[in-house]
Order: C-alpha cells, then structure tokens, then sequence
C-alpha cells in the first residue's frame, strides 16, 4: 500500500471511532430523554413493584 | 509518633503470629510461585540440552510474573485475616491511625514476599541457570525498590476490594497495570546490567524510588477512604 | 469529611447533654435507601433499645454510630462532638458489639484482648483482660485459639473485646443472639450494671418482651424511618407491623 | 420534608433548570456546540486536503501527524478529567463526581484507541513494521491498558459506594503513573528517532486541527455524562418509593419501667 492509502486509512477508522461513539451518545441520550421519567426499563418496573409499600401514618392510641 | 511506631510493630507483629499459627498465606503463595516457575521452565526447555541459557532479560520476565502473581495472592489472603469475622471492624474501633494500618499490613506483605522471593530465585536460577551472582547486589536493589511500590500498590487495592466480589484474577487486573512502570522499569535495568559491561541504571533507580514514593504516599492518603468493614 | 456536613438541621441546643444525636441522618447502600431522615437523640446514661424487622437498618445505624460506616448525608454528634471531625478521640469511648466477633480466630481469647487493649493504648492490658474474660466465664478458656469457641463463648469473648476500653457508650448489634439462658441472664446483668454506672447502652433486638423489660427507652427502625412514640402519632411501614402492638402497649403501660 | 437523595444530588452541568424556557436554552446551547465542532471537523480536513503541505521526507503519510498528535493530547487531558473527577469524589463523596470520572474514563480509553491506531498506521507506512516496542508505541499502549482496566473494572463492582471509592483510587494512582510510565519507555532503546520539524503552514493546520478535537473529547465527555446521571437517578428512582419518614420525632418514653 503506499502512504496516501495508509494515510486515508487511518484518518477513516480514527475518525470514524470518534464520531461514531459521538453519534451514539448522542442517539442514547436522546433515547433516554424521550422515555417517561420512571420507566427506563422492565428490570426497574419489576423492582418498583416490589419496592416496600409507602408510609401509613395511624394515630396511636 | 512513638506510639504510632509502636503501635505499627505491634500489628505487624499480630499478622505475623496469625500466619505462624496457620501458615495459610506463605504456604499458598509458595506453591502458587513455584508452579508458574515450573510452567515457565517447561515452555523454556532446558538450557542444558536445547541451547542457549535464559538471558538476563528473560530472567526478570520469568521472575516478575511469579513474584507478581504470588504477591497478588498474599495481598488478598493477609487482608482476609481481617475479614473473617470482622475483625478489622475490631481494630477500626480503637484509636490506631488508619495510616499505621497500612503501613503495618504493607510491612507483613513485604516481610511474606521477601519469604517468597528467597525460594523462588533460587529455584528460579537453577531451574534457568541465569547468572545473577555478577550482579547480585544490583539485582537485590532492584528486586526491592521494586517490591516496595508493587506492595504499596498491591496492599491498597486488597484493602478495597476485599469487602467485593473483586477478588481473585480481578485484584491482578486492578494491580498489574498501575505497577507497569515497575516492570518497564525492572526489565530495561535488568537487560543493560546483563550486557557485557553492564551497570546498575542510575536513572532507573530514581524512577523506581520515585513509583514507590507516589504509591507509598496515595497509600497514606487514601487508606482511610479505602477501608470499610 | 466522610459525612455530608449539609443538613438543614441546627446542631440542637441540648445537643452536648446527650450521648448520641443525630439529625437528617440519611443512608443509602447501593442505591438503597436504608436510613431516611432519621432524628433522634439518645440522653447520656439510658439504656435504648432499637427495635425493628430484619434489614430494617437497625445494624446500618449502629455501624454508623460507631463511625465504621460514613453517613451519607446528616450529622451525627456524639458526647457533643462531631462524629466525623473527632472519630479518633471518640472512639476510645466508644464500645461496638457487632454481629460478627470481630476477633482474629487464630489468636487466643487473652492474646486478642492483649492485642486490642495495646491497640487503645491501655495501661496493664494483661490484667484487664483477665478480669474482663473471667467476669464473663471464660477465664478457663482464655489461652485457646478462638476459632475453637462455640458461638456463645464466642459471644461473650466478644462482649469482652467491646467493654476492654471501658467506654461510656456501649453500641450493641444483637447482643442476646446465640447466649443460652444463663449467659443471656449475665449479660442482661452486666448491661444492667453497667447502666447503673452510668453509661449509656444502646443495643438492638429481636426479643420485644426483653427489650422492653430493660429498657428506659424503646425506639424501631423501620425501612427507613422511625416509628416514633410519645407523640401521640406512630408512624409505621409494613416491616414494622408486627412491633406496634408491643410498641403501643409500652406507652400505655409507661404512662 | 421531601430532600432530594444525595446519591443523586446535582453535578453542576445538569443543575436543574428551573424553567421550561432556560431548559430549551441549554438544549440549543447544546446542539450549537455540536454543529460548530462538527464544521470545524469539516474545516480541518479540508485545509488539509487542500491547504496543509505534503512533507518532503515522509511524504503523504506524515498527515497522520494533524490527527495523531490532537489526539493524543487530548486522551491526556481525559486522563487529566479522570484525575481531577477521583479526587473530587474522594473529597466530597457526591457521585456525581463518580460520574464525571466514568465519562471520562470512557472517552480516554477511546483517545487512547485513535492514538495507537493512527500511531500503527503510521508505523506500518514508515517504518515497514505494525508495531514495535519503541518508548512512544510501549507509551501509548500502557496509557490504553490502564484506562482499558479502568473501564473494564467499573461494572464488575457491585455496591456503587465500593465502586467509585475504588475507581476513584484507581484513577489517581492512574494519572500518576503517566509521567513514570512516561519516563521509563525512555529506557527502552529508541531505534525510531523521529524529530519533525514544522514548516509555518504545517504548525498552522496542526494548530487547526486541536479546537475540533478536544471540543470533540469535552462533548463526549459532557453527553457521557448526562447520561451517567441520568442512568444514575433512574436507578435511585426506583427505591425512592421508600417512606419518607422525615417527621421523626424524639422518643419520649424514657424512664418508665421498674
């Protein structure tokens, strides 16, 4: 290969790195901005189902 | 500071006693350095029939990775004394300085590597029938200072992670990279002291006395963050 | 520095008469909320007992009282003093008795009691630590290794290592857990003692009935909060369901 | 009284707007940021297509150089983030430092990928060889290593509090080693002495090529980030059902049994 190829290589695969992981970031971010607050996944509803139940306030005796 | 000296002794003394009692931690380190030796010498071959004898470059190579993998387990079986029954949530509870503990766990793991490195060389230079005794003085220097800041490395991140899951290849994982410049360091030594005519780097050595004074002092510093029953 | 030092609330003015406050004292363990908000004070020389279910953060508590533990966020003050400043003073009068022995199980009873009185820089270890091991019926037994113990003589070797520094306030997780009757009886006496000396027990329990028998207060972790009595309102979460009845019953009784 | 968790207290980049419209304004803010760095991206490439000299002894290749050495620069001051971030956790224990150092470890460790790759192509072009043990390659691979690790061991640790203190441990002794691992490749033999002198037009495009690089480095780091707090507080979310028992009141019943 000569050195232009070697060099237009390297620029494509570095650059390529770091927008894509740029790009991504930025898709999955946005994702997680579109989801309603609470709901990230179905893991997180399961655990809040069995989260302990909320505080019951009794008047004493 | 007297009290802290002592105080210090005291603990290494304690360690030393658990491990006189049960030899668990020498006995497995031991094993587990004359193994990867013996691994190491059969991929190697015999100098005597296949030819060239293991040059010094090689030797440290051969050395490093079996002090370093029985290092790795010494840190984690002296910090497991501590957790078993969680006796460190004992010595946490006196007014002992946090910095002291350290010093004295780094001291035990140097006193138990310094066991290991006394029958692994040997075994070492027989098995590979490298030439140390030119340089010996050179080679113990080395081998210490080099110690000292693997250590200090090594006894911090034990502490850290012995209240986790990380243990095992894990705590290597942790430790190898950090202590890298100990090995470039070492090696580079290593070879030009087996050239011919070959001298103990003097820059060499301020680098290693440098990694260990960095490792000592982040070691003294962030212990007590690092420390949790 | 390892506690938040931004709670909203004023260090109270009563604050140095009692032997353990705590105000907005919050933690959280792996993302978990275990303690939320707690405030309370504890007078120096009562006996309190904290009561609560399994993982209701009595033992979280208890560590962090004993600053094994950083808060993660509110104050905790101890004989008036920060606990996160003066950890170091503090805990020479502190005692901690935790779940585990927190002895090193290859040393013997006596050595390890040597070992933790050096450790605290008593003066005459070897004497105090015979005494200690024979007021709690291990004086036989003093020079084996304590991987040898059973669980209850582990236990009170235990009980020895926490009272070696003669402490003002004795933290105790679980202290009756694997005592047979008459040991249970000792250490109900030495706590007792102890008490009329002064000093200020705080110790969690399962057993309702004795908790309450030797307590001059009786306060329940629940999931993260307090349930909290006297003031005519008991606040409770499900964890706590089965204490109420013996909580309330105390109340009316005390009254 | 209803206290956010300190778990997820707030970092200063995602303090919470109070207005909808100053929410819109950082949104902008933000997207702004990415169109000029990625015109500046544009802008570098083609000043050096167009504009930067082919350098006379190495020919083409020496291009890699406007890349290789911004890059490199700027793993070093992500290098520098992770630093700054651990001592910031260790210090005040808020997580949002964690997070910092997280982000930042991710994208060093990436840096660190474009710096060897570019550095290889280089190596393959002039020298005829991938790789070899030269002080810069050994340098550059060791920096990899060691953040590689820092990525690689975060998820392994389960308790949060562990984690952090430990990757915060970790990133300290980490960026401290840099100048040591730096120092010591220099014992290794060079057989690459590689001294480049710079024409005034090639010292202006490698000049160009830093702005669009390290905006590149602090954007990923800054998105990085708001999704680490954003995953973070997810996660704390799903507990924060626990009772609020913030009106705990003193026990009272003191004194009263026989």
């Amino acid at each position: 290969m000569t050195g232009q190829a070697y060099l237009l290589l390297a620029y494509i695969i570095g650059l390529s790195l770091l927008w894509g992981y740029a790009a991504a970031l930025l898709l999955s971010l946005r994702a997680a901005r579109q989801r309603p607050p609470g709901a990230v996944d179905g893991e997180s509803r399961r655990q809040s189902a069995r989260a302990p139940s909320i505080t019951q306030e009794r008047t004493a005796p | 500071m007297t009290t802290t000296l002592g105080r210090i002794m005291l603990l290494v003394a304690k360690d030393l006693r658990i491990e006189a009692r049960g030899r668990q931690t020498i006995a497995i380190v031991l094993v587990l350095g004359i193994l990867i030796i013996v691994v190491l010498g059969i991929g190697f071959g015999s100098p005597g029939s296949s030819g060239q004898p293991v040059t010094g470059f090689q030797a440290t190579a051969i050395l490093w990775v079996a002090y370093f993998f029985g290092g790795v387990l010494c840190f984690e079986k002296t910090m497991d004394v501590e957790r078993r029954d969680d006796a460190l949530a004992g010595l946490l509870m006196t007014p002992v300085d946090r910095g002291a503990i350290y010093v004295a766990k780094l001291l035990t793991n140097l006193t138990l590597i310094a066991g290991l490195t006394i029958v692994i060389t040997p075994l070492a230079v027989m098995f590979f029938r490298f030439d140390l005794a030119g340089h010996a003085g050179a080679f113990v220097a080395i081998l210490a200072l080099g110690m000292v800041g693997f250590a200090a490395i090594g006894t911090l991140f034990a502490a850290a992670a012995s209240s986790t899951r990380l243990q095992g290849g894990l705590l290597a994982m942790l430790v190898f990279p950090l202590c890298l410049p100990v090995v470039i360091v070492s090696t580079q030594m290593m070879r030009e002291l087996f050239l011919p005519g070959g001298q103990l780097s003097m820059p060499g050595l301020a680098l290693l006395a440098g990694f260990d004074l960095m490792a000592l002092t982040v070691g003294w510093l962030v212990f007590e963050q690092v420390l949790e029953p | 520095m390892a506690s938040a030092s931004t709670g909203p609330h004023p260090v109270p003015a009563d604050a140095p008469a009692a032997a353990v406050s705590v105000q907005g004292l919050r933690k959280v363990i792996n993302d978990r909320v275990v303690l939320n908000d707690l405030d309370f004070a504890i007078p120096r020389g009562s006996m309190f007992a904290l009561l609560g279910a399994n993982g209701a953060g009595k033992s979280t508590l208890l560590k962090i009282l004993a600053g094994l533990m950083p808060p993660t966020g509110g104050r905790v003050h101890l004989f008036g003093a920060p606990l996160a400043g003066h950890a170091a003073d503090l805990r020479s009068r502190i005692g901690f008795l935790g779940h585990n022995a927190m002895l090193y199980r290859e040393l013997s009873a006596r050595e390890n009691l040597v070992f933790f009185g050096r450790m605290h820089g008593l003066a005459d270890v070897g004497r105090r630590a015979e005494d200690l091991l024979e007021q709690l019926g291990l004086a036989d037994r003093m020079h084996d290794p304590v991987k040898a113990f059973s669980r209850g003589m582990l236990q009170r070797a235990a009980i020895a290592r926490a009272l070696l520094c003669d402490p003002e306030l004795l933290l105790a997780d679980e202290p009756f857990t694997g005592l047979d009757a008459p040991s249970a009886r000792t250490l109900e006496a030495l706590l007792r003692s102890l008490h009329a000396q002064g000093r200020t027990i705080v110790f969690t329990n399962h057993d309702v009935a004795q908790s309450i028998a030797l307590a001059t207060s009786v306060d329940a972790v629940g999931h993260g909060g307090v349930f909290v009595l006297g003031h005519g309102r008991l606040i409770i979460n499900q964890h706590a369901r089965l204490l109420d009845a013996a909580m309330v019953h105390l109340e009316m009784s005390d009254r | 009284m209803n206290r956010t968790p300190t778990l997820t207290g707030h970092g200063p980049w995602n303090a919470r707007w109070g207005t909808v419209g100053m929410q819109r304004l950082s949104a902008h803010l933000v997207r702004a940021y990415w169109l000029v760095t990625a015109a500046l991206f544009v802008a570098v490439i083609l000043m050096l297509v167009l504009y930067t000299p082919v350098d006379r002894g190495m020919g083409p290749v020496q291009k890699i150089f406007y890349l290789h050495l911004p890059v490199a620069i700027s793993g070093f001051l992500a290098a520098f983030v992770v630093f700054i971030a651990s001592v910031g956790y260790l210090w005040s224990r808020s997580m949002w430092w964690d997070d910092l150092a997280a982000a930042a470890g991710k994208v060093a460790v990436l840096y660190c990928a474009v710096i060897l790759l570019t550095g290889m192509f280089w190596g393959r072009s002039a020298w005829g060889v991938w790789w070899t043990w030269s002080p810069r390659l050994t340098f550059s691979l060791v920096l990899f290593l060691l953040y590689a690790v820092y990525v690689l061991i975060r998820p392994t640790i389960d308790s949060a509090e562990r984690r952090a203190v430990i990757c915060a441990v970790y990133g300290i002794i980490a960026f401290l080693d840099v100048p040591l691992v730096y120092l010591s490749v220099r014992l290794i033999p060079d057989i690459h002495p590689s001294s480049i002198s710079l024409e005034p037009a090639m010292r202006l495009s490698l000049l160009a090529w830093f702005p669009p690089v390290v905006m590149l480095m602090a954007g990923m780091i800054g998105t990085r980030y708001a999704l680490n707090r954003r995953l973070r507080s997810a996660e704390a979310g799903r507990f924060s059902e626990a009772p609020s028992a913030g009106a705990a009141i003193r026990v009272s019943a003191a004194g009263g049994h026989p």
